[in-house]
């Protein structure tokens, strides 16, 4: 095995053509993923972390969507380079996928069974009756009480949480290298959410495959994440080790989201204003708007670059950690913004 | 009237929904969404409603404010039974109880302006003059943040959060004394959901509403009630005030769901305790406790000395065996899967017989003999396809009061309430046991 | 009570013991005026079935003769109607043959349904200027259906307007076969090619009837049937469907198994059926496509007032203390609107291709001037008179098409489903 | 599968009662109608003569109307359900007979009308909803609003124009285009002659229902009704497709791997779901009015020329037979639908219905 990060995505940017205008839904960003490591695409709801999973193998809707610019690097070869029916042999075969909505992402009309074996056979020449008795130990595997007798049943027959059972064997059925996961579990209740990610760790030591997690939610993130990309309105704010995101958290927004978690009573904070135009995003910071630590050369120019913060592996990407900044500014209160001039802008939501 | 009479006070509330059959309706059976609630909520008081998906804590909602009938039970708005109320007094109520939903974009009509939409309950209630209407909503709209200017504006032009504020700024238009809010905030991102809850308990500090906030969200509930109902399977399991809930659960499904939040400190990682399998149907729940099925913590029968994760697993087992959901050609088939053996009828009995312990989690032997007995015994018996005589020897050897007694809210040690056999001082439970976490 | 609101009342002033007592109709001028100018139709109409002479027409005094004759040879289509006195001489009254409006009972219908059109439809845009502004926004962004817009509209007006000042087409013997402006042909009974001329830009059949004329008064048969069977099949779609779906229980099993026994009877076969034993006027044909052509609008509206009263809108609006009436008025039938119009904009083509038909086979009444007539008249000359039978075509083709655009069109611009995303 | 043979059985019932629905319904208007033949006995009478009464009562007796209504209602149900349709004056001829003899002339196109219909129509619905932003998607939708706009009796006329009259005497690049004429008026000769004639030392067989000469004649009437069906399919599926085309588990099946023919099943057998259940009304309403008017045109002596004919001549025994017959193929149709429908989706629960669940 090879030093190099199993996956490793450079300047991806991945746009939307509408009637309103280019939505830049992921507009320049850079992530790797090492061998068996976990990492964990972390934002809010229009951060481009979905579209971010869904372009490294190109399975977002082209037309409208496109992959701009960038380079996705998968064990060597860059897949946005490859054809299509070069991308199909790697898809669901050596980078799988999970997606939110267990619901959705079965088909209802046919047996979860004849799914999972479609999944094999599109990629391993086996007859049916041997995909057929590897589905039921993969069903098994995940957990599926009687696997031999659910295989025949169709989606509408189980619950939920068996369902994103079932959607989990499937990415697993050919041991992929890479396994992304798509908020797997924001559709669930906190019950079946512990059992899915006791799962996944416990797969995980099993097929000892990486596991790109996308999430909203910063206490999944705590609980199985090795490392942690923060995404904000299409861009990288900030990267770096699980503890040092938890423990130091170098951008104002990561801070912030760490402040607005719910249950901490009294000391819990939100985010004023709301996500900025995806079509005609602000000069500088994305985050500057909202941000509470704003100052005017956070309005100009680009997206500040990624610099380290104190550790290496963890950077960031703010202006207060460039050279004539102070980034210890960024821990006393919050100025800027006052409270009235934040409150009702907003904007125009879709 | 009586002032000393909480704001609203719910007894033994149920609601039933017939399961209908056929062009003429006959019912086969019925969906228990709600099956015995009770709680109260003051002025100036937030209650939290929490619980899993159907659990029936929006049943609850609409059945307290009459807007669906309930099945059973009494609801006493300022010590008034709104259940007797005739329509006139029903329009009366509404005025002084308000709801609040949880999806921002459908609790607005999209062909009214949100002017029209948050003056409705005052036109509903009789004021027939625009211009004072007109005055009202746009202090009103000033009042949770938002532009008087926006009166005019429709709802697809604000984001989700604005929605809500001026879905509360409705709410508020009658001057209610209550407020029901279904999962107010989870529609939003947690980015500004803290705003919303922060203006919910402004407001309610500001006119002294009584406020029920239902919400699956356990740090939300925490964020913001005074009291808190653990809701399951249409019962409340635990129910007190907040921070003492929190602090000290009462209830093994208190317990779990707690224990279920991700910690936000990935050093404490893989805490949780786990709890297996989903939530039955309440179209044919449980018997005894409701929860016994999923329960970490049920008790076991007198006589026998076993591990409880064990326990646990033979529980499961004999939940399929009674209810005949073990399927013995699919075992056939997962033996064929998991070994050499190509031809069902080569298939031994020990083999499904162990397939079935595996599926189920039971060890290879119970550490009790007696127990390992009857246990094999059964399983022998299922093999066979003798479902009866299994689930007959496996009721009568491991009888637990869990799955035979529905227990009694009572008074724990920790000072609020709970309905668990294991705080009921007549059952015989073991010293160490009262108190009994996760095995692992 | 009403003057000299305080801006500054806040809703906790609100004694609302005293604003109960106010009555709730709401009694706005746009309401007065519709049930003002209902009455004027009604009464009209009262006044010419019961107090006029059935024989008489209803409008006298816009006499109009038919100037034909010699003087005004070469006119052709251009030869407008022009009130003319009556005079006598030498003692003997001098009559032509006149055409004076009766008002007949299709047209009786049609003044019902715009002026319900126009409160219905034209007021509440004009009063919400916003949302208007909106839809327009969507809408024009397809450009076929802005150019069908303006079609039909052009179409509507003619057709509406033509015949007021047009004379019937008459049969001429000497102008048979005219081949349109700019066409040579040998039609039937020429020993020589001809050319059309101006007078007659499409040409005439083979009765000698102004191609355009008949075009424009067919116009008018195509608007009044689709207009007036489109009101009555979804005003009755519209209620059974309401009905069905906010009743719920035995009234919805009941009336949706009506209409699926309904739409299990051949519809075209009931329609010639229905013509075989009472005949086929105009008045006919409408009243059976509107009366047999609704289910599916029923079935429509049905499941999008389910899907409505689920909404959390209505549950807020129950939670506020509304009544049914209240909610069915205020928020199902809006919400719905868009379905009912878009299935309105779909069904007037249908309707317009059936009658069209119908006449085209021979069963409608031979003394309407419809396209599916004249079509059917030109079949047997396709090979020296072509245009007879294809002019008509085109014109119901083209109609029926951008009917279609508009329709869809109008689906995908005031879906409320899409102002959601 | 026990709640689908029970299911079907419940539509086989509800299938009979809405035919003895309709039957009672037509039993009911013919009453309430004036009576063609009573009036023909009477003006017969009178010409010749005789009492106009007397031969209206003898008129009634003769075909049992003097018989009190429940009666009369009695001996029509038996006579429908029993077959005993009447006897056409007018083609002298048994009703059942008559039918029997034309059905083949109207299925000979119907058939694969159906099929051009369904293939045509899901299959370029398809393949615009999987190219939407395409240029190919607005013709496919041009092509559909057009099929959809164009009245069939004017689109036969034309092609007939075109086809019949203009492409006898047209060269078009030097190419004699009457070779592409095609006939205008059906020939049911072509099916009962058997001659044979060799060409080139081939010998083919002319007569009979699978030969050039018929299929040549029946290619325009072919045309003309399937484009009527194919473009309100089209449109169904289309939009069918684009509700499912971004479904998550659309996006599951790409994320496999699967290449684009397995992702058009897997969208397509979902769509297939709602598509069924309008496929029967679909076709019915478009050839319920579609086989008078093209065998009007064209002259295809098959049971839409019946039924034109026997509305002119007014033969009541032979409207009454048609019409049962429409009904009955509607409901045989229905219920093939309810049937298609079971099998193609798993979820249905065999119509039984739950109270509002909590």
């Amino acid at each position: 095995m090879s030093d190099d990060p199993l996956l490793d995505v450079r300047d991806l940017k991945t746009q939307f053509h509408t009637d309103d205008g280019t939505v830049r839904a992921v507009d320049g960003i850079s992530f790797d993923v090492d061998r068996g490591e976990t990492v964990c695409i972390v934002g809010e709801s229009g951060s481009g972390k979905s579209v971010t999973s869904e372009s490294i193998t190109r399975i977002i809707p082209i037309p409208p969507g496109e992959i701009a610019d960038g380079e996705v690097i998968f064990d060597g070869q860059d897949l946005t380079e490859m054809s299509t029916d070069q991308l199909r042999k790697i898809r669901g075969n050596r980078i799988a996928h999970v997606f939110q909505n267990p619901q959705g992402a079965l088909n209802p009309v046919y047996t979860v069974g004849k799914q999972i074996i479609e999944a094999i056979r599109i990629h391993k020449d086996v007859s049916k009756q041997e995909a057929r008795e590897q589905t039921i130990d993969l069903l098994d595997r995940v957990g599926i009480p009687e696997a031999g007798k659910r295989i025949d049943d169709y989606p509408y027959e189980f619950s939920g949480g068996m369902k994103q059972r079932v959607v989990i064997a499937m990415a697993l059925s050919c041991q992929p290298d890479l396994l992304i996961a798509d908020e797997p579990t924001t559709a669930l209740d906190v019950t079946i959410q512990a059992q899915i990610l006791r799962l996944l760790g416990d797969l995980q030591d099993e097929f000892g495959m990486s596991i790109i997690f996308v999430t909203h939610d910063l206490g999944v993130v705590a609980e199985i994440a090795d490392r942690v990309v923060v995404m904000y309105a299409g861009k990288v704010m900030e990267r770096g080790d699980v503890y040092r995101i938890f423990e130091n958290p170098a951008h104002p927004y990561t801070k912030a989201l760490l402040r607005c978690r719910p249950g901490q009573g009294s000391q819990r904070e939100a985010i004023r204003g709301s996500l900025p135009s995806m079509i005609d995003p602000p000069d500088g910071c994305r985050f500057a708007p909202r941000c509470p630590h704003a100052v005017e050369d956070c309005r100009d120019g680009d997206q500040p670059p990624m610099m380290e913060a104190e550790h290496p592996g963890h950077e960031v990407s703010c202006i207060f950690y460039q050279d004539g900044f102070d980034s210890t500014q960024l821990d006393s209160g919050p100025e800027g913004l006052s409270a009235s001039e934040a409150r009702t802008d907003g904007g125009e939501s879709r | 009237m009586s002032a000393d009479a909480p704001l609203l006070e719910v007894r033994n509330l149920k609601k039933h929904y017939p399961i209908q059959r056929g062009i003429f309706g006959g019912e086969v059976g019925r969906i228990r969404a709600v099956d015995g609630v009770s709680f109260s909520v003051e002025r100036g008081e937030t209650l939290g409603l929490v619980g899993e998906s159907g659990c029936g804590k929006s049943t609850a909602a609409t059945t307290m404010l009459r807007l669906e009938e309930p099945t059973d039970g009494d609801v006493l708005f300022d010590g008034v039974d709104i259940t007797e109320y005739d329509d006139r007094e029903l329009k009366r109520f509404r005025r002084r109880a308000q709801m609040i939903f949880q999806d921002p974009t459908s609790s607005f009509d999209p062909r009214m302006s949100i002017g029209e939409s948050v003056a409705e309950p005052l036109r509903i209630h009789g004021m027939s003059d625009g211009n004072r209407r007109r005055a009202i909503v746009k202090d009103l709209l000033e009042r949770v943040g938002m532009s008087g200017d926006d009166i005019d504006r429709y709802p697809h032009e604000f984001s989700g959060g604005q929605k809500q504020r001026i879905a509360l700024a409705r709410a508020l238009s009658v001057n209610p004394d209550l407020i029901v809010a279904d999962e107010p905030a989870s529609a939003l991102d947690v980015s500004i959901q803290a705003d919303i809850l922060q203006l919910i308990s402004d407001l309610q500090e500001e006119f002294g509403l009584g406020v029920v906030f239902i919400s699956h969200d356990l740090g939300v509930i925490r964020d913001i009630a005074d009291n808190v109902a653990v809701m399951y399977l249409g019962e409340i399991v635990e129910t007190g005030p907040t921070e003492q809930v929190f602090d000290s659960p009462q209830h093994p499904y208190t317990r779990a769901l707690i224990d279920s939040i991700p910690s936000p400190n990935p050093r404490e990682r893989g805490m949780a305790v786990e709890l297996t399998g989903d939530v039955p149907s309440p179209a044919n729940p449980p018997s005894g406790c409701r929860f016994h099925t999923r329960c970490p913590e049920v008790i076991q029968p007198e006589g026998y000395d076993f591990e409880q994760s064990a326990w646990r697993s033979v529980m499961n087992f004999r939940t399929k065996v009674t209810t005949r959901q073990i399927d013995l050609d699919g075992i056939r088939e997962f033996v064929i899967a998991e070994t050499d053996v190509t031809d069902p009828e080569d298939v031994t009995h020990d083999q499904m017989v162990d397939a079935i312990r595996s599926d189920f989690d039971i060890p290879d032997t119970l550490s009790d003999p007696e127990a390992e007995s009857v246990l094999s015994d059964a399983l022998e018996r299922v093999v066979r396809d003798e479902f009866d005589e299994a689930s007959a020897s496996l009721a009568e050897a491991f009888e637990t009061v869990c799955a035979t007694d529905s227990p009694d809210m009572v008074r724990t040690e920790a000072g609020h309430s709970a309905s668990c056999h294991l705080h009921d001082q007549s059952v015989e439970v073991e010293p160490g046991e009262r108190i009994a976490q996760s095995d692992d | 009570m009403a003057t000299g609101t305080d801006p500054d009342l806040t809703f906790e002033d609100v004694d609302w013991d005293a604003e109960q007592e106010h009555p709730l109709i709401d009694r706005s001028p746009v309401f007065l005026a519709q049930v003002v100018i209902n009455a004027v139709i009604f009464g009209a109409l009262i006044w010419d079935y019961f107090i006029l002479n059935n024989e008489s027409p209803t409008i006298e005094g816009l006499h109009y003769p038919a100037i034909g004759g010699d003087s005004l040879i070469g006119l052709g289509f251009w030869e407008l109607r022009r009130p003319v006195l009556q005079f006598t001489t030498n003692g003997i009254e001098m009559t032509t043959t006149f055409s004076v409006w009766d008002v007949t009972s299709v047209e009786w219908l049609l003044m019902v349904v715009l002026a319900f059109g126009f409160f219905n439809v034209v007021v509440p845009l004009y009063q919400n200027q916003r949302m208007t502004a909106y839809y327009w926004r969507q809408f024009k962004k397809n450009k076929a259906a802005v150019a069908s817009l303006v079609f039909l509209i052009v179409t509507f007006v003619i057709g509406f307007v033509g015949p007021v000042f047009l004379p019937p087409p008459e049969l001429s013997l000497t102008e048979q076969y005219l081949p349109p402006m700019g066409v040579t042909a040998q039609p039937p009974g020429y020993a020589e090619p001809i050319s059309g001329t101006l007078a007659h830009p499409l040409g005439t059949d083979h009765q000698g009837q102004d191609m355009l004329k008949l075009v424009i008064f067919g116009m008018r048969v195509s608007m009044q049937v689709g207009l007036l069977s489109m009101s009555i099949a979804v005003g009755i779609g519209t209620l059974v469907g309401t009905t069905a779906a906010h009743a719920g229980g035995i009234v919805d099993e009941v009336l949706m198994r009506y209409v699926d026994i309904q739409s299990t009877f051949p519809v075209f076969l009931l329609l010639l059926l229905l013509i075989y034993l009472y005949g086929g006027s105009l008045i006919l044909i409408i009243a059976l496509y509107g009366f047999f052509g609704w289910e599916g609008i029923a079935r429509q509206v049905r499941s999008e007032a389910l899907q409505k009263n689920e909404e959390a809108y209505i549950q807020a609006s129950e939670a506020a203390g509304a009544s049914q009436w209240w909610i069915v008025r205020r928020h199902i039938i809006p919400n719905t609107s868009s379905t009912i119009i878009t299935a309105a904009t779909l069904a007037i083509p249908a309707f317009i291709l059936g009658e069209a038909t119908l006449s085209f086979l021979g069963f409608a009444d031979p003394e309407i001037y419809s396209w599916g007539q004249v079509i059917a008249g030109g079949r047997g000359d396709l090979r020296g008179a072509p245009w007879i039978s294809t002019v008509p075509g085109f014109f119901l083709f083209f109609m029926v098409l951008a009917f279609n655009y508009l329709g869809d069109a109008l689906r995908d611009s005031i879906d409320p489903r899409q102002e959601q995303e | 599968m026990s709640g689908m043979k029970w299911y079907i059985a419940r539509r086989t019932i509800w299938a009979i009662i809405v035919l003895w629905i309709t039957l009672s319904v037509t039993w009911m208007l013919l009453e309430l109608s004036p009576n063609q033949g009573e009036l023909q006995a009477a003006q017969q009478a009178a010409m010749q003569g005789q009492d106009a009464d007397k031969a209206i009562e003898d008129y009634k007796k003769r075909e049992g109307l003097d018989k009190p209504a429940h009666e009369r209602y009695l001996s029509y149900m038996v006579n429908m359900y029993t077959l005993n349709w009447g006897y056409s004056t007018e083609w002298d001829k048994n009703v059942i007979s008559l039918f029997l003899d034309r059905w083949p002339f109207t299925l000979q196109y119907i058939l694969p009308s159906t099929m051009l219909t369904m293939l045509v129509g899901y299959g370029l619905g398809l393949y615009s909803a999987l190219n939407q932003y395409d240029r190919s998607d607005y013709v496919a939708t041009f092509i559909a609003f057009f099929g959809l706009s164009i009245p069939n009796f004017w689109f036969a006329i034309v092609l007939v124009l075109i086809t019949a009259v203009w492409f006898s005497d047209l060269v078009l690049f030097g190419v004699d285009m009457s070779m592409f004429q095609l006939p205008v008026f059906y020939k049911s000769e072509v099916i009962n002659t058997s001659e044979t004639i060799t060409i080139m030392g081939i010998e083919l067989v002319r007569g009979g229902w699978f030969t050039f000469d018929n299929v040549k004649q029946l290619l325009l009437p072919v045309i003309v009704i399937s484009t009527a069906g194919f473009a309100a399919n089209m449109r169904y599926a289309r939009a069918y497709t684009l509700e499912y085309a971004n479904a998550e588990f659309v996006k599951t099946a790409r994320a496999k791997g699967a290449n684009s023919i397995a992702v058009t099943r897997h969208i397509l057998r979902v769509a297939l779901v709602p598509l069924s259940t309008i496929l029967v009304f679909q076709l019915l309403s478009v050839f319920a009015t579609g086989t008078v008017v093209i065998e009007f045109i064209f002259s295809i002596p098959g049971l839409g020329q019946v039924t034109y004919l026997s509305f002119v001549n007014q033969d009541t025994p032979v409207i009454l037979g048609i019409t049962v017959i429409g009904v009955f193929v509607a409901l045989f149709g229905f219920l093939l639908q309810d049937i298609a429908y079971v099998y193609l989706d798993p979820r249905i629960d065999y119509g039984d219905r739950t109270g509002g669940a909590g």
